[in-house]
């Protein structure tokens, strides 16, 4: 029994370390655009020793790095430019505002994804989009300061949260 | 020549971000409503000037490497950002417009170390 | 429009130092002399030295603040004494005559940017011409620092060694505590880094999510730069200062003894004598080839071909070496308990 | 141009005379550092202001640009190298500090001189 969940863990690190080596790949060959042999060989073997000391790091024996790229997550982007996009205009007009309309506030809302990455996306948006900003983010629930009412409403609909923990499904 | 117009109306409106962002952060009360403003800077401002750029590289590996420092910039800044905050929780600096407890019981607990295995030794299927 | 960029850089740069000068909070002097370091480095590279701006970024901003923010959680925070009125009077009096003697000796500089000061005569045009035709590769940076003057390199490295062998020796030692000095209160300033740093961000979601995804990036971009120091701005000094701050980064995620535990420490002493072994091994081999110390035309039947061999392989010397030595300094500040 | 230079050339004298000020009227060892730091900083920044060639790039050669003019690569070289060997010798300063605060309990130079004395 143990071997075979030892067998299986070994496969699914093997597939981690490929599809990092993977995208390793492709970032050197863009950031190089030379194309020596020489230059391909060094790469090689920069790719491998970066694969080997994030082995060492343990990064293919948790779950934390189990990214996973979905065609959703691009649909989450252009949803996410749009949100980000209408809140600058709205801090923007608020900065320039004479009056300076701001309630600040901070809520509490609750992550739907269990996962780390889907919580850190969901923070790392948060403070994306201006108006709201990540203060914490612990056990699945995230403080959120905001620069006005607005703005806690908004996040408050859990709009955001809806299509994070969505990205897992795809 | 369209393109370059785009561009130059790109990389204008990206300053004015960052100047309305600059200008917030002065106008701004207290430290986190000042991170609101910055953040404008970092979002639409960075946003829109390497857009612009990349209209200036045209289709060419340069292209291709600003587009990369965009993404690497979406996802560091936030990070700083949200790193910022929290270590100005830690610090105690209090949002304004909250109790004074929040940030010490609910916060971020420095003790106990129920969670770290959130992350580090987790489920591994 | 450079001139604006210019004059902006400049003045924020001196802004900065003052601000650095001026607070007594130690912790606020040390982040903004990282904010001053990257001033510098877009200062250089208006200046046209795309090279040395990258190693500032690195270094100045990266490497140097975190030391420093080392060295403060083992020393305490806040600047106790204000200096006397006499000392500032006579202090300031000193400093306010010899910049008025600098900035009158400046009239007699030659122009800025002009090419036939004595600057630009000399070796500089041979540099620049020889490197096209005798070592062949585009950034002449690099063959200068590699090729033609290699022994100067050679030297530094060994420098930088000798202040790893030094860090490492002075923490060798534990300390004998001497009676305590009258004024206790030395803990009354409690750093609010120390809490973290010797142990990782173990709270902290996002910045370890973030930070476990950028890592290996960093590191494949450090050995990028290392291994294209011949084509771009880049070499062994500016890769071994990403490599370890990739390190350092995984370190501060994830707390130092992990990181110790994928890089030991007899690796890292390893890595700062044997890159500068490998350094001059590739002079010894020089010699055994009949050529002079560092002479890489003989390693090769081509010389521009033992040339390309010769740089890559003291480049490789010179990022191993600073990587060790970088990371063997950040360990021995971060291990090291308050006592 | 010309008054870019000289504004080059005047931070360079105030930089060097802040980091001076700092290392000898400040009594706190890690301020004497960093005054050292911006110094040295402004040293760095002298010699790449005279490396400067006026049109010039950064020397890498491209291919297919003929008659580029490139500023001067060797100061280049010497202050790359110096920045890595200053902040190693910076550290070496720290680890030194770090003793003395270690042996002394202070790294005011005021309380290190008062407990020589005694």
């Amino acid at each position: 029994m143990s071997q075979t969940v030892g067998v299986n863990s070994r496969s699914i690190r093997l597939k981690r370390a490929l599809l990092l080596l993977t995208l390793l790949i492709v970032a050197w060959l863009l950031w190089s655009g030379i194309f020596y042999p020489l230059l391909l060989a060094l790469g090689a073997f920069s790719c491998l020793l970066t694969v080997y000391l994030t082995h060492r790091m343990g990064y293919f024996q948790n779950q934390a790095f189990a990214l996973r790229f979905g065609v959703r997550l691009i649909g989450y982007w252009v949803w996410l430019a749009r949100e980000i996009w209408r809140s600058s205009i709205d801090v923007a007009l608020i900065v320039m505002n004479p009056r300076l309309p701001i309630s600040p506030q901070t809520v509490e809302i609750k992550a739907t994804a269990d996962h780390p990455v889907d919580q850190a996306i969901l923070g790392n948006s948060i403070t994306l989009t201006p108006g709201t900003l990540a203060l914490d983010v612990y056990r699945g629930v995230i403080q959120v300061h905001c620069l006005n009412k607005a703005g806690a409403d908004e996040l408050k609909k859990g709009e955001m949260d809806r299509r994070v923990a969505a990205l897992r499904q795809g | 020549m369209a393109l370059d117009i785009a561009s130059w109306v790109l990389l204008s409106m990206g300053g004015l971000f960052v100047f309305i962002g600059g200008v917030g952060v002065l106008r701004m009360p207290d430290f986190y409503t000042r991170i609101h403003a910055s953040s404008l800077t970092d979002t639409m401002g960075a946003i829109l000037i390497i857009l612009g750029i990349m209209l200036q590289a045209g289709a060419s590996l340069a292209a291709i490497k600003l587009a990369m420092i965009l993404l690497f910039l979406l996802i560091t800044s936030p990070t700083a950002t949200n790193a910022l905050a929290s270590a100005a929780l830690l610090a105690g600096v209090r949002p304004c417009g909250t109790d004074p407890v929040m940030s010490a019981d609910k916060g971020i607990d420095l003790d106990t170390n129920a969670d770290a295995g959130s992350l580090g030794e987790g489920k591994d299927t | 429009m450079t001139i604006i960029f210019g004059v902006f850089l400049l003045t924020l740069m001196v802004i900065t130092a003052l601000a650095i000068v001026h607070t007594q909070h130690l912790f606020v002097a040390v982040i903004l002399s990282g904010i001053f370091s990257l001033l510098m480095a877009a200062n250089f590279f208006l200046l046209d030295a795309a090279d040395v701006a990258l190693t500032e970024a690195a270094i100045g901003a990266g490497i140097s603040t975190v030391l420093f923010l080392g060295a403060l959680t083992l020393t305490g925070e806040a600047e106790r004494y204000r200096s006397s009125s006499v000392n500032r009077v006579v202090a300031l009096g000193v400093v306010a005559a010899i910049t008025l003697m600098v900035i009158y000796a400046t009239f007699d500089k030659p122009a800025f940017g002009d090419p036939q000061t004595p600057v630009q005569q000399h070796v500089a045009p041979w540099y620049i011409d020889t490197t096209a035709n005798d070592i062949d590769i585009p950034n002449v940076v690099t063959a200068v620092l590699a090729s033609f003057r290699g022994y100067d390199t050679l030297g530094e490295v060994f420098v930088v060694l000798t202040a790893g062998i030094g860090i490492l020796f002075l923490f060798s030692a534990t300390p004998t505590r001497r009676k305590k000095p009258q004024t206790e209160q030395e803990s009354e300033v409690e750093s609010t880094a120390e809490i973290k740093f010797g142990e990782g961000l173990r709270h902290f979601l996002i910045p370890q999510v973030v930070g476990r995804l950028l890592i290996p990036f960093i590191l494949l971009f450090g050995l990028y730069v290392q291994f294209h120091g011949d084509y771009g701005p880049g070499g062994g000094f500016q890769a071994g200062a990403i490599i370890a701050a990739a390190i350092i980064l995984y370190a501060l995620l994830e707390g130092e003894a992990r990181a110790l535990r994928v890089i030991p420490q007899w690796v890292l002493t390893g890595m700062m004598a044997g890159g500068a072994i490998l350094y001059s091994a590739v002079g010894v081999v020089c010699m055994m080839l009949d050529g002079n110390f560092l002479e890489y035309s003989v390693l090769a039947a081509d010389p521009i071909t033992g040339q390309h061999i010769g740089i890559i392989v003291i480049e490789a010397g010179v990022g191993i070496t600073v990587t060790g030595v970088l990371l063997s300094i950040f360990h021995a500040f971060a291990g090291r308990r308050r006592f | 141009m010309e008054l870019l230079g000289l504004y080059h050339y005047w931070v360079f004298a105030v930089l060097l005379m802040i980091g001076f000020y700092a290392v000898i009227s400040k009594s706190n060892l890690i301020k004497k550092l960093i005054g050292l730091s911006i110094f040295q900083a402004a040293v760095f920044l002298l010699y790449i202001t005279m490396g400067k060639v006026a049109g010039g790039t950064a020397p890498i050669i491209q291919a297919g640009v003929e008659n580029a003019v490139f500023s001067n690569p060797l100061p280049q070289v010497l202050i790359l190298t110096a920045i890595v060997v200053g902040i190693s010798t910076m550290a070496l300063g720290l680890g030194i500090v770090v003793r003395i605060k270690e042996e002394y309990g202070s790294i005011e130079e005021r309380d290190i001189q008062e407990i020589d004395r005694r």
